[in-house]
């Protein structure tokens, strides 16, 4: 089925591995319990149908508490009376636990370090590519703020259909500014620091292969990394509805070398005045 | 049973298993979901101001002295009408009707100055729209407004249901009276809580 | 009024049927106003299906029928798409499931099993029907309106749903719904309080009894929320405040005139903090009736009463302080989803026991397989696919990636149809007889069953796999995304599977109504059940029961040793 | 179920002396909440005195007016249980909160760590955490 396929697209981003680890393991857990659970009800089905000469039986507990008598070694300890007497009844418990404990090493061990690594933090790297996404209905503006590092500032009043986010051309940080529409080219294993805006209302940034998503709320810059390390043209797409045109907003994201990007974005500048109208998203509708 | 059985029978039963009466209980679920209603407008109400940069002082951009006289008036609507059971549980007609009429007047009186406050802010060309700040403070109080108009609606009830031999015969009376009060005190001690919270603070 | 004589003169038609203040009558009402709107959320829901297996291809048969505007040439158009999508979502939630749990069961059922004459405020109850009813023909209306239905989506996040059109009438009768469930829910509980008969203490209630008792608070505390949000959303549509809108909005290259200083996420903390309990609404009484049915057909008494009425009240509990799992990636502070995934993972502990007890029940019964007891039966696998498919979602790392698929959409399906739904039709087979002293045909119900049971698969299994694919949802056209091609099959076997289950659903109809009339004459206890709806007349009179029921026992005494039946009702004295 | 028709015996003996006093203590604790707001306090001193005297004068209406001093404990737990759930949407504020401390852009972040050190991309040890309210938020 090539990069696609009927489970999870490739991953080529640095945490989407962690990412693919957490749904693979969840998932043959799940398969785990549900099988055994299927297989002790499909058990318990046939074994207590009803048929000629087979009565129910109730189980110990199911008399009166009242009549079990509880050992003098435990009874001096808090809530030991009420437990012991239901002890029948809290065997139930039992695969609670096993789940439970499965579910806290799942979140000690796994889900919040690898959620505050991906979400509540930024790795601390020398040369980022920093970028920002503006999104509006319905297409992704990708700004990117050049060798400076710099973000260009932006100006709701300068916004333009051939300015669509507002850039402020005249500001030096905007010197070497890019700003793309529904296209985002990077340079393979860099880390890449977006901050994700929307000019209207909620999209969702998100692309499979890096398995990378957030909310773009309108009023917020929402921080956030991904580091590709696999060259090739990805999706972005928004997973929020939007709108009439949800489905179509989308874009590409091409991930290449270092040479190849720097080679692209000296072009992309050099073109700058001719381009200083930046590919207008909305007109590709 | 089921030859004379009559569904508001129950009501008027205390001898029931919590030991209060389905229309008090009632009266006070539903105050509990009003709770949460109000508790919801609060959360908003901080969220919207500590979000706002600046958040303007009441006594710059509101009618204080108005919504003192407001507050004065609410609390003592909530003592007439207290004064309003204490009669209806002497069985004083004459007592309970003067002290209920006076709640009403004053709940009028209430809505009165509101109209005045809001008529002063409309003139100005200030509504809902204008900013956050006026956003909250037209909900908040056009909310509460509407609370006092359904309280208005059930006092006038029974002051009408009062003067009518059979209502004020029934035993239930008093439980209606009685719940009728806890849900006007309820309008005041939300109005308590709006009325630093918009205007003074 | 001390001395009303409601017994003594015959009743008309419209006091018996239509303004009704007898629980029975409403909860009939219920019952068939929901299981309508349960049709028409269906309907729309077949429609949609059809775009997104087809996307582009013309609507067969119907197409042609909807104006110009919605369905230019028999296609849907985009806004007519998500008009579908936010109405299905709406109707099938607030207009579908909980007025059939809680409206129609709650109000049958519940007040025949305190042994109480009818509910506590009977004319309340009356009004919360007619207040639900136009409150629900007011949002189908909304098809209708200049602009057409509401089209953000049953969530309604702002600022979509402030500048789409169809928004205002969707908020005002919300708020209608909204307040006729508070109605309801004020009534079930002043019932469940203090009108019940003498004996029946709080533990020797049916889980049943429990599950609307736990859910009426949940509906009690959480929908005024909702309320209070939507008015503030209403202010922003019909006053143009800014309560949701934040500064300098530009929509489609044009500046939003608006104070601006609102915030975007206080709607979805408010609305999820509704719509998480709202799930437990769906999915408490519909475990309750499978719990009765259990009981009843195992002929041995539930395993663990007790640790199913206190995992009732911990995932009643828990359930307010779940909510924010919906917004892991909505720009809600990283730090604060800890918390919440925690509370998620805590409130899954009550929820397996729930899951423990009902199979655990099964060991050591007498299982009798009729039509009700296969509905209950299906709900424990169907729903542990729901259950455990909401593991992935509530983990934060992996819901990066899940959030907004379709992945989303089969787990809340497989919970809420395959689950609640088949529960509640189990419910419709098991009380059938009490409603009209008639039986409902057996091999109808059979058949009504499997067809059910597969399709209701064949739908959102699928949907696993596409959301798996990174399909997301609400797509008008899926096909338009380059990584949903390879598992755009997936839908066409959705749909499909769709329109089989439409079709099985004609014998539950057919047998409905049917049965009604013609249906096979059932004593008053025709299951051998333990529980006091079943001692009294099948249908019951008004004021239910000929004299007032003593209880003596608990609910579910079967099989005790030594006696001549195998059930002990609760109110035999010996 | 019905051996008591008498439902007095629920509701409360009123007692005018007390209402009276209750209203004269809720008319000068308004008057001390207006005195206070005029002088100019520091806004946070402010609102805690502001909110402390309005809780004064709820709890005063709500134990003396509305019965709930000596009321059925029934309601005393009714009660409870709904301010509980109410104290639950603490939540949502704290989550503004901590969303308008965080650093909004990576920009701050550069800001932090001047000049960069260490190579690792996913050195996670070594990175910054996003929700740390060092930098004060940029208006938004």
């Amino acid at each position: 089925m090539g990069k696609y396929g009927w489970t999870l697209p490739v991953a080529a981003s640095s945490y989407a591995g962690k990412i693919d680890f957490g749904i693979w393991l969840i998932h043959a857990a799940m398969l785990g319990i549900f099988v055994l659970w299927g297989a002790f009800f499909i058990y318990l089905l046939v074994k207590f149908r009803a048929r000629p000469g087979h009565n129910a039986v109730r189980e110990d507990h199911d008399d009166t508490p009242a009549h079990i008598s509880v050992p003098d070694s435990i009874s001096k300890f808090p809530f030991a009376q009420m437990l012991y007497k239901n002890k029948g009844e809290l065997k139930s418990l039992i695969p609670d636990m096993v789940i439970m404990t499965f579910e806290v090493a799942l979140i000690v061990f796994y889900a919040i370090p690898v959620w505050s690594s991906i979400k509540s933090s930024v790795p601390d790297t020398k040369d980022p590519v920093r970028v920002e996404v503006v999104a509006e209905q319905f297409g992704w503006s990708v700004h990117y703020a050049g060798p400076d590092g710099k973000l260009g500032p932006r100006k709701m009043e300068l916004t333009h259909f051939s300015n669509p986010i507002g850039l402020d051309l005249a500001h030096p940080d905007s010197a070497d500014d890019v700003v793309m529409g529904n296209e985002m080219r990077l340079p393979v294993d860099k880390t890449v620091l977006i901050d994700l805006l929307s000019k209207d209302v909620i999209h969702s940034f998100f692309i499979p292969e890096f398995r990378l998503k957030q909310d773009a709320v309108p009023g917020l810059s929402i921080p956030m990394w991904v580091t590709p390390n696999k060259t090739g043209k990805y999706e972005i797409t928004c997973a929020q509805l939007c709108g009439f045109a949800h489905s179509l907003m989308r874009g590409d994201v091409f991930v290449m070398t270092q040479a190849e990007y720097d080679a692209w974005y000296q072009s992309r500048l050099a073109t700058k005045p001719a381009s200083a109208q930046p590919t207008n998203p909305a007109e590709a509708f | 049973m089921s030859q004379t059985y009559n569904p508001t029978a129950f009501m008027n039963n205390a001898d029931t298993h919590s030991g209060v009466t389905n229309a008090k209980l009632g009266v006070w679920l539903f105050l509990a979901s009003e709770i949460m209603l109000f508790a919801t407008l609060f959360t908003s109400y901080i969220v919207l101001r500590m979000a706002s940069s600046s958040w303007p002082w009441g006594w710059d951009v509101l009618n204080v002295p108005l919504a003192t006289l407001n507050t004065v008036i609410l609390i003592t609507s909530s003592v007439t009408i207290v004064m309003a059971y204490a009669k209806a549980y002497d069985k004083d007609k004459a007592g309970f009707q003067k002290w209920m009429a006076a709640t009403i007047l004053l709940s009028l009186g209430f809505l009165v100055v509101k109209a005045f406050e809001y008529g002063a802010e409309f003139k100005l060309g200030i509504g809902p729209h204008t900013s956050v700040f006026y956003a909250i403070y037209f909900t908040m109080t056009g909310l509460h407004g509407i609370h006092i108009l359904g309280g208005i609606a059930v006092n006038a009830g029974l002051l009408y249901m009062s003067s009518v031999t059979e209502h004020w015969e029934n035993p239930l009376f008093l439980g209606r009276v009685e719940g009728a009060g806890l849900y006007w005190h309820f309008v005041d001690i939300v109005w308590i809580f709006l009325f630093p919270a918009l205007y003074l603070l | 009024m001390a001395h009303d004589n409601h017994g003594h003169h015959e009743l008309s038609f419209t006091e018996r049927y239509v303004f009704s203040v007898d629980h029975k009558v409403i909860g009939l009402q219920y019952l068939i106003t929901s299981f309508l709107f349960l049709l028409v959320g269906f309907a729309l829901m077949g429609l949609m299906r059809w775009q997104l297996a087809f996307p582009g291809s013309p609507i067969p048969f119907f197409g042609h029928l909807f104006p110009a505007d919605l369905a230019p040439n028999g296609v849907m158009s985009g806004e007519f798409y998500n008009s579908l999508g936010a109405m299905h979502g709406t109707i099938m939630v607030f207009l579908g499931v909980v007025p059939l749990a809680v409206g129609a069961y709650g109000n049958y059922v519940l007040p025949l099993q305190i042994g109480a004459p009818d509910m506590a405020f009977p004319r309340m109850n009356m009004m919360s029907y007619w207040t639900y009813l136009p409150g629900g023909l007011l949002m189908l209306s909304s098809f209708l309106m200049p602009g057409g239905a509401a089209q953000s989506g049953w969530t309604s996040y702002p600022p979509l749903s402030i500048i789409n059109p169809g928004q205002t009438v969707w908020l005002l009768s919300m708020v209608i719904l909204i307040t006729s469930s508070l109605l309801g829910a004020i009534n079930f509980l002043v019932t469940t309080i203090n009108m019940r008969a003498p004996g029946m203490s709080l533990w020797r209630m049916p889980v049943f009894c429990w599950a609307q008792f736990v859910t009426s608070v949940l509906l009690l505390l959480a929908f005024p929320p909702l309320e209070a949000a939507s008015v503030l959303q209403l202010m922003d549509r019909v006053f143009h405040t800014s309560f949701y809108l934040p500064k300098d909005l530009v929509i489609l290259g044009k500046a939003y005139a608006g104070s601006g200083g609102g915030q975007p996420l206080l709607w979805q903390h408010l609305f999820w903090f509704l719509a998480h309990p709202e799930v437990y609404v769906l999915v408490l009484p519909p475990m309750g009736i499978v719990a009765e049915i259990i009981a009843n057909n195992t002929r041995k008494p539930l395993h663990g009463y007790k640790t199913m009425v206190f995992s009732m009240i911990a995932i009643g509990v828990m359930s307010f302080m779940v909510w924010a799992h919906h917004m892991f990636i909505s720009g809600m502070s990283a730090s604060l989803s800890n918390f919440f995934l925690v509370t998620t993972m805590i409130i899954s502990v009550p929820s397996v026991a729930l899951m423990t007890c009902l199979v655990f029940s099964l060991k050591g019964g007498s299982i009798r397989f009729n039509v009700p007891m296969l509905f209950a039966l299906a709900f424990i696998p169907l729903f542990a696919i729901g259950g455990l498919t909401g593991l992935p979602l509530g983990l934060t790392v992996t819901d990066i990636y899940l959030h907004d698929t379709y992945y989303v959409i089969g787990h809340f399906h497989f919970v809420v149809v395959s689950g609640s739904i088949i529960a509640l039709m189990g419910g419709t087979y098991y009380w059938f007889p009490k409603w009209y002293g008639r039986k409902m045909n057996d091999k109808l119900g059979l058949i009504h069953f499997w067809g059910s049971v597969i399709t209701m698969c064949g739908i959102f299994g699928p949907m696993l796999f596409m959301g798996l694919g990174g399909a997301s949802r609400r797509l008008y056209d899926p096909t338009a995304q380059l990584h949903n091609l390879p598992v755009q099959g997936w839908n066409v076997v959705a749909t499909y599977s769709a329109y089989l289950l439409a079709l099985f659903q004609i014998p539950f109809i057919y047998n409905f109504f049917n049965s009604m009339w013609r249906g096979e004459k059932t004593p008053e206890n025709p299951w051998q059940a333990t529980t006091l709806e079943w001692a009294c007349p099948s249908p019951p009179p008004h004021g239910n029961f000929e004299k007032t029921p003593t209880v003596y026992r608990g609910p579910y005494e079967y099989s005790v040793p030594g006696r001549k039946t195998d059930f002990w009702m609760q109110t035999d004295k010996n | 179920m019905s051996k008591n028709n008498d439902s007095r015996h629920d509701e409360h003996r009123p007692d005018v002396g007390l209402y009276v006093k209750v209203f004269l203590a809720l008319m000068v604790l308004t008057l001390i909440t207006v005195a206070i707001s005029k002088i100019h306090l520091p806004r946070p001193q402010a609102i805690a005195l502001g909110l402390f005297v309005a809780l004064i004068k709820a709890s005063l209406v709500g134990a003396l007016f509305m019965h709930l001093w000596g009321e059925n404990k029934l309601i005393h737990k009714a009660l409870f249980i709904t301010v509980g759930f109410g104290a639950v949407l603490i939540l949502p504020i704290i989550d503004f909160v901590m969303v308008s401390r965080r650093i909004t852009s990576p920009a701050d972040v550069a800001a932090q760590h001047p000049g960069g050190h260490g190579g690792h991309a996913e050195a996670v040890s070594e990175s910054v955490k996003l929700d740390a309210p060092a930098v004060p938020a940029k208006g938004h």
